[in-house]
């Protein structure tokens, strides 16, 4: 399954990149979210996948089963979609109002006031 | 000691929540932003203090051992950077009370400049590298915000790069710390360091710190990742762009130095010769922007970019030398020229907002007659220009001097002849500056405003405080060098690093 | 979006959601939930609110402003974990104590918990200064 | 030293920051005042003079930064001394004239301020010992030429000839920095002192040619050496007080000083002889011909200041004790009366407002101080007996002479002092002699300040050439000394007997008068060849600051290009190109094995999601790309809940609801847009994205094969409930063991809820409106739900209703 999933992280990625380079403004933040979804499940796939048992201590143990998830990565994860959702949220919002000033989903209309 | 490691992200963080539990009361929230900024200097200068007396100090958050919480370093190298973050801080929220106009103070211009603190300050801070994530997501949306604040047409298209750049930089930052942690099971650096100088074959993980130099080189601006940096730096009010030429590269500077002094250091002939071709490209693409310039603030931010070169020149140099002292020279070279830079370079920005306030632009073909007009802002000009062109006896000579002695000493000749001519075209732009801004006669049609006494006070005085550090670090070099060598020795020496975060080994 | 149906419902979701958030917010800490998915169960309760009634209305039905929200949570959470310096720990250390309730058995309370209370504030109050605005333009 | 030699070069720097206040409450006459600093300056270095004469050497040290080797460590022997008492000596003067001649001028207080920061400066680089001292100065003398050279800094040209002398002294001064730096490392020491006494051992060094040739580009740009030569005259933009201080009598002797201090360690090698002669021969040569070319008094004086330095640079060159010695006559003399010219013709332009030699004759009777001072300094100039031009171009001839190649180099020589010769003519007796002409200001005696200097300088001249013994001969024998580093004695005399020399002293004069006599011929033979000065060096530095610009330009245009897809691109392939050529060449690529325990439901989902990317790449309508991204979203949640990830997975369900609501919202209203790009440009990006894909891939499979350590999350599993109070790790994690980075995340959170309520609130500068306005309806209404108009108030003043 990690070999199938690092495939599918690549194409993740792959898609994303592809749409942050089309010349709209509305693509390139499906770009970003779609990059957002492959580095979490990069994470989730780098620090080693565990199938069914997650990462909560039976009631009647004190401590985790070894064949439990690994917590950190999904900690990590959790962390990384909080904080791709609060910077979505305003990148959203940014180009939407760049589009109310502009009036153009294209970004090559922004090239003015870079030199 | 816990103490002091946690204030510098608890004071700002602090007055943030204060200031947004004040969202409308101006007054408290101006007068909050001055406190919390000079208490975040005063809490800096104090763990610099204690870094300086008993050495690296760490703190394990939640008294979790390490490498299994969080942990909290200071080196001489993070200590100096708080006091920086610190005097940058203060001096924005002093002339912020002059400079910036009432309706983004009252859409949380005040919070978010301390949210950007806690993050700087936090980067610095952290021996984590999921948490170094963090924090730069924290400087990074506390940037995005500020940036745009005001929603100005030039400010928007400014953010779209901005935005779109630098998040890219955090995904592969992200990426690379989630295939750091699946191939190493740690996040914690200095375990990192560790675990990874038991590894045989470097190559795989020299990859993957390909991916770190380029995550952190965005953040830091160098050749060829630079662009949302002279594409934005000129869009916001004059005290953002002040902040953010001070502190915002900086932190991805210090990243990389961080990184490639502690963790990737096993394969330094290859990194390290990458490094100093970056930093050479950096320096001569960034100063040739400048000179291509016709407005203050985009000749200043172009400047940046070229300036970062010199500070990653010393990290290159660092790990192509087989000589200690060389090694430690070339290290302190970048510390002192960091600590130069973020103090004159923010300055800069400030007397660009006042020279803006008098002449009514930036564009230096609309201003003229300042030498005329005000004699104080002229000298107020002139020294930290000449010191950002490395003009003795100012700051910027001595930093210069040192990595130019570092890159002889380690026998990089091309570069430190790069590095010399690039001095050369920066005191051509500087002097474009001058001749344009301040030579020149004021063109016929051009407002003339005067600046009311608060205005003044508010705005002169935090130009004035830097200007006065620019010429006390040149004049009283020895010490602040001195501090710069101690960081830079504790830079090469991983173990006494390491020693600190872990303890001692079993 | 003026659909009578969700008006009604929404009115019987509200509290029924506000509590959910505020069950996986407790439980959090032993069972799947937390301050995250608790205070975005508790945000979309009012977002969904505010597309059957309009953000006045549901700024209304909140009673606060979004913005206190967010400071208020993070004056909890950063409080809680400054709580640790008095007992002489390092920042966020937790301090437990525990609370015999009767029928329950023994309750572990901890500064982790408030803390978690904090980022249950602060994921409501940001979700909603997010939303609102929106649905208003 | 009675006063410390820091000390007197402090003094200068303070005296600097005062000038201006003090100008301000003495009207008029802070001139004489401000001279007293310079004056008592020269007095104390005379008083030690003699003790110097007879062979000591004051030094003193102090540490500065001793971490890079800069020490406030000077010292004073012959060399230092002569010029010391140059830089006070005329210093003094030119500030008591620079008072008259810029009377009532609002920034003349500036002008004194930076008169006196250059002597400073000045002082220390001749007195320092330590060579990166030496560098600090140096680079202090070019700041202050620039402020100077500049000041009349509202008129282009004199902001251009500013930055042009600037651009070519402080490059270089670059050149000199490395130089010296190679020189320090080279002989161990960076103190002149040591460096001195290890000829033998630096000339066999490696880094001995280097570290000269870079040392000779610093001195000669300073000193107007050809090529570098044509910053000077255009540097007469400054007003004359500054060209008669900086540009001739002492600023461009610092690099002839520098070739003179340095000649013991550096002289006496081959590749010194060549360069410095050939390069001091041409310049000596090339700036005697255009100094006749001119018809600008100035011009004339600074081309014929270009030949003198030449001429010094030749017979440094030359090394050996005769050489020396004429070399620091040659200085002494020169500085005495090419001062007293250069302050002649500023009296001229002061007082009939016209420099043009062409249009000034008969003024001895108007000016007849003046008229004296000038008519002594040009027959010194010319090298006419008794003056003491006279003594120091016999020396001269005497050096040329003995030295190798000795035709030649005299033939240069003389040839170049007979052009000088008529130099001096027209500057200092053309405009005096012959039927007076009507000026554009009615021609008047100066007042004393615009008089007193070139007196003073010019009977200097006559009087040291007259009595030479009076202390002139020790003193330099102790320069000469301080140059050759052995002991010599120079004794001058105006009578050598039927020498030689003196035949060619003779000649030069002859050739001198007929030259003067036939100047009009001269320039018109020039005016023909002046097409020539558009292939000579001040066209190469136009050339090169154009191409500066325009390399400037075009490489902004193509880096800075505006298109952030262009900018995406670089970065990606940068990334890919460095990260991925890494990991082919250092690292080890690792073939995906892992296919075991694949369920068909896994398959299912990753194709499901697989074909939910490729519609959001593909969808043609908004909202079905926003629908394919959902079911991107829920279904990587549903690879969480496969893999015993239920907090992240219920996480995600509930964001992925949140960021669907507000892409709707956001993009609900906004109208369709075409694609853009061209085919081939899709063909591009999609090679681009497909290696950032292969590239993420290939990591993702090392990351799951190579492990080189158990994970530290063993940790947690262990401590979770004992030690945290808590069973669901994650939560534990999020709150407790790592609570910081939890802390950090609400802090973003916070900052983006403020950043998209200050973007949809907050439009500074779009509408028209008041700001009071807005802020009463914020202070009033208390809610956000308005939207604010808010104009841009660029004061916060007065807005409080």
């Amino acid at each position: 399954m990690a070999t199938l999933l690092a495939i599918l992280i690549g194409v993740l990625y792959a898609a994303g990149v592809y749409l942050m380079l089309r010349r709209s403004l509305f693509k390139l933040i499906l770009g970003l979210v779609l990059l957002a979804h492959g580095a979490n499940l990069l994470i989730f796939t780098a620090g080693g996948l565990t199938r069914a048992q997650p990462p909560i201590i039976p009631p009647d143990a004190t401590a985790l089963p070894v064949s439990s998830a690994d917590p950190l990565t999904q900690a990590l994860i959790l962390t990384a979609i909080v904080i791709g959702f609060s910077v979505l949220a305003f990148a959203l919002v940014l180009f939407h109002r760049v589009y109310q000033t502009s009036g153009s989903d294209d970004p090559d209309e922004l090239k003015v006031g870079d030199r | 000691m816990n103490l002091l490691l946690v204030l510098p992200l608890v004071i700002p963080l602090l007055t943030a929540t204060f200031s947004l539990l004040a969202w409308r009361r101006l007054a408290i929230q101006r007068k909050l932003a001055v406190v919390g900024t000079a208490a975040l200097l005063g809490g800096g200068v104090a763990l610099l203090t204690l870094v300086w007396t008993r050495g690296i100090v760490a703190t394990q958050l939640g008294a979790w051992p390490a490498p299994f919480g969080i942990t909290l370093v200071a080196d001489m190298f993070s200590a100096i950077m708080v006091v920086l973050a610190g005097v940058i801080g203060l001096a924005v929220a002093v002339y912020s009370l002059a400079s910036m106009d009432e309706p983004r103070e009252s859409f949380g211009y005040y919070p978010l400049l301390q949210i950007l603190l806690m993050g700087v300050c936090g980067a610095f801070l952290t021996g984590d590298f999921f948490n170094l994530y963090v924090w730069f997501e924290v400087m990074l949306m506390a940037s995005f915000v500020l940036l745009a604040l005001g929603g100005e047409p030039d400010q928007l298209r400014g953010a779209i790069k901005y935005v779109t750049l630098n998040l890219l930089a955090s995904a592969l930052f992200l990426a690379a710390v989630g295939i750091l942690y699946g191939v190493t099971g740690t996040l914690n650096m200095a375990d990192l360091a560790r675990k990874l100088s038991a590894v045989a074959e470097p190559g795989t993980m020299t990859a993957l710190a390909m991916l770190f130099l380029m995550a952190f080189g965005i953040k830091a601006a160098v050749f060829p990742l630079f662009f949302w940096l002279p594409a934005s730096y000129h869009t916001p009010p004059v005290a953002v762009s002040a902040v953010f030429a001070g502190l915002l590269t900086k932190v991805g500077v210090y990243a990389l130095i961080r990184v490639f002094t502690l963790i990737f250091v096993a394969d330094a002939g290859y990194t390290h010769t990458l490094i100093l071709v970056i930093a050479g490209l950096t320096m001569v693409t960034g100063v040739l922007g400048a000179a291509a310039q016709h407005e203050f603030r985009r000749i200043l931010s172009f400047h940046i970019i070229s300036q970062i070169g010199y500070m990653i020149l010393g990290l290159g140099l660092a790990g192509l030398t087989d000589s200690p002292a060389i090694s430690t020279l070339a290290l302190a070279g970048s510390v002192f020229y960091i600590m130069h830079h973020i103090i004159v370079k923010t300055n800069l920005f400030l007397v660009s907002g006042v020279a803006q306030r008098l002449g009514g632009s930036f564009e230096l073909k609309e201003l003229g007659g300042l030498y005329r007009a005000d004699p104080g802002l002229t000298v107020l000009f002139l020294i930290p220009a000449l010191s950002l062109a490395g003009m003795p006896p100012l700051s910027g000579f001595f930093a210069k001097l040192s990595l130019v002695q570092a890159g002889l000493g380690a026998e990089q000749y091309v570069i430190v002849a790069v590095a010399l001519v690039v001095g050369l075209l920066t005191l051509f732009s500087m002097t474009k500056i001058w001749a344009e801004a301040f030579w020149k006669a004021a063109p016929a049609d051009s407002p003339r405003q005067t600046l009311s006494a608060a205005e003044k006070r508010n705005l002169l005085l935090p130009i004035g405080m830097l200007a006065a550090m620019t010429v006390t670090i040149g004049l009283a070099a020895e010490p602040v060098f001195a501090l710069a060598t101690r960081a830079a020795e504790q830079l090469t020496d991983r173990d006494a690093y390491i020693r600190t975060v872990l303890g001692e080994p079993q | 979006m003026n659909s009578l149906i969700l008006k009604v419902a929404t009115r019987f979701m509200l509290p029924l959601l506000l509590l959910f958030s505020i069950f996986l917010l407790l439980r959090g800490h032993n069972q799947p939930g937390g301050g995250f998915s608790g205070g975005l169960v508790g945000a979309s309760a009012f977002v969904l609110y505010s597309f059957a009634f309009g953000a006045p209305e549901t700024r209304q039905a909140l009673g606060v402003d979004p913005r206190g929200l967010i400071g208020a949570g993070l004056l909890v959470a950063l409080g809680s974990g400054l709580l640790a310096f008095f007992v002489g720990q390092p920042f966020m250390t937790g301090v437990w104590g525990q609370l015999d309730v009767p029928g329950l058995g023994e309750l572990h309370l901890g500064t982790p918990l408030v803390f978690d209370a904090g980022v249950y504030l602060v994921v409501i109050g940001v979700t909603l200064s997010i939303i609102l605005p929106l649905v208003e333009e | 030293m009675a006063v410390g030699m820091l000390t007197a070069i402090l003094s200068g720097f303070v005296l600097a920051i005062l000038a201006p206040g003090l100008n301000r409450m003495v009207r008029g006459g802070a001139g004489w005042l401000l001279a007293l600093l310079p004056l008592g300056l020269a007095i104390s270095f005379a008083s030690h003079a003699p003790l110097i004469a007879s062979g000591n050497v004051f030094s003193e040290s102090n540490p500065w930064v001793p971490a890079l080797g800069v020490d406030l460590s000077f010292r004073l022997d012959g060399l230092s001394m002569l010029l010391s008492l140059l830089i006070t000596g005329v210093g003094a003067l030119i500030l008591v004239y620079a008072g008259g001649y810029l009377a009532g001028h609002p920034q003349l207080g500036r002008l004194y301020a930076f008169l006196l920061m250059f002597m400073g400066s000045m002082l220390g680089l001749v007195l320092a010992d330590n060579i990166l001292l030496l560098f600090v100065f140096w680079e202090l003398t070019s700041i202050s030429s620039y402020l100077l050279i500049g000041f009349d800094h509202e008129r282009a040209a004199a902001r251009s000839a500013a930055l042009q002398a600037l651009l070519v002294t402080a490059g270089g001064g670059l050149a000199l920095m490395a130089g010296l730096l190679l020189l320090g490392q080279a002989g161990g020491s960076l103190e002149l002192s040591t460096l001195l006494l290890q000829a033998d051992y630096l000339h066999s060094h490696p880094l001995y040619l280097p570290s000269l040739v870079l040392i000779l580009i610093g001195a000669f740009t300073k000193s107007a050496q050809f090529p570098f030569h044509f910053w000077l005259p255009s540097a007469m933009e400054a007003p004359t007080p500054v060209s008669a201080y900086l540009h001739s009598a002492t600023m461009v002797k610092a690099g002839i000083y520098l070739l003179a201090r340095l000649s013991p360690a550096l002289g006496g090698t081959d590749a010194w002889f060549l360069s410095v002669t050939t390069v001091g021969g041409v310049t000596m040569l090339l700036g005697a011909w255009l100094a006749l070319t001119q018809s600008d008094l100035k011009r004339i004086l600074a081309y014929s200041t270009v030949s003198a330095l030449g001429t010094l640079t030749l017979l440094l060159g030359l090394g050996g004790t005769l050489a020396v010695q004429a070399a620091m006559a040659f200085l002494v003399g020169h500085a005495l009366y090419k001062g007293a010219l250069f302050l002649v013709a500023g009296t001229l332009d002061h007082q009939t407002g016209s420099r043009d030699v062409d249009r000034l004759s008969g003024l001895f009777r108007a000016m007849p101080i003046t008229a004296l001072a000038a008519g002594i300094a040009a027959l010194s100039m010319a090298g006419i007996a008794p003056l003491f031009g006279f003594l120091s171009k016999e020396l001269s001839y005497e050096a040329a002479l003995r030295a190798p190649a000795a035709a030649w180099i005299t033939a240069a020589a003389v040839t170049a002092n007979i052009l000088l010769a008529a130099a001096a003519f027209i500057v200092g007796i053309r405009p005096f002699v012959g039927k007076a002409v009507p000026t554009p200001k009615p021609a008047r005696e100066a007042p004393p300040s615009l008089w007193l200097g070139s007196v003073v300088l010019a009977s200097l001249g006559a009087v040291m050439g007259l009595w030479p013994a009076l202390g002139t001969d020790g003193l330099l024998s102790a320069a000469g000394t301080a140059v050759l580093g052995e002991t010599v004695s120079i004794h001058l005399s105006l009578w050598h007997g039927l020498t030689l020399a003196l035949a060619l002293s003779a000649v030069t004069l002859i050739g001198g008068v007929i030259v003067y006599v036939s100047r009009g011929l001269l320039r018109r033979l020039a005016s023909r060849w002046e097409s020539l000065g558009q292939f000579g060096p001040a066209r190469w530095y136009e050339l090169v600051l154009l191409g500066l610009n325009g390399l400037a330009g075009g490489q902004t245009r193509l880096l800075q290009s505006g298109y952030l897809r262009y900018y995406l691109m670089i970065v990606l392939v940068a990334t890919v190109g460095l990260a991925g050529a890494t990991l082919a060449t250092r690292g080890h690529l690792v073939k995906p094995t892992d296919w075991s325990g694949l369920h068909f439901y896994d398959v299912g989902l990753v194709v499901l999601i697989l074909m939910a990317t490729m519609g959001t790449v593909l969808a043609r309508t908004r909202l079905a790309a926003i629908a394919a991204l959902g079911v991107v979203g829920y279904s990587v949640a549903l690879v969480f809940v496969l893999f015993g990830a239920p907090d992240v997975a219920m996480t995600q369900f509930l964001i992925e609801t949140l960021t669907v609501i507000l892409f709707v919202l956001v993009f609900y209203h906004l109208p369709e847009t075409p694609a853009l790009s061209s085919s081939l440009a899709r063909g591009r990006d999609a090679v681009i994205a497909a290696t950032v894909g292969v590239l993420m891939t290939a990591f993702v499979l090392i990351a799951t094969v190579v492990q080189y350590q158990p994970p530290i999350s063993e940790y947690f599993a262990e401590h979770g409930l004992p030690d945290a109070h808590g069973r669901n790790l994650v939560n534990v994690i999020l709150v407790d063991f790592r609570g910081l980075d939890t802390l950090g995340e609400i802090t973003v959170l916070a900052a983006a809820g403020i950043g998209v309520y200050a973007l949809l609130k907050l439009r500074v500068g779009k509408q028209r409106g008041t700001a009071s306005a807005a802020r009463r309806s914020e202070l009033a209404g208390g809610v956000d739900d308005a939207s604010l108009p808010i104009a841009n108030p660029m004061r916060k003043e007065g807005d409080v209703p």
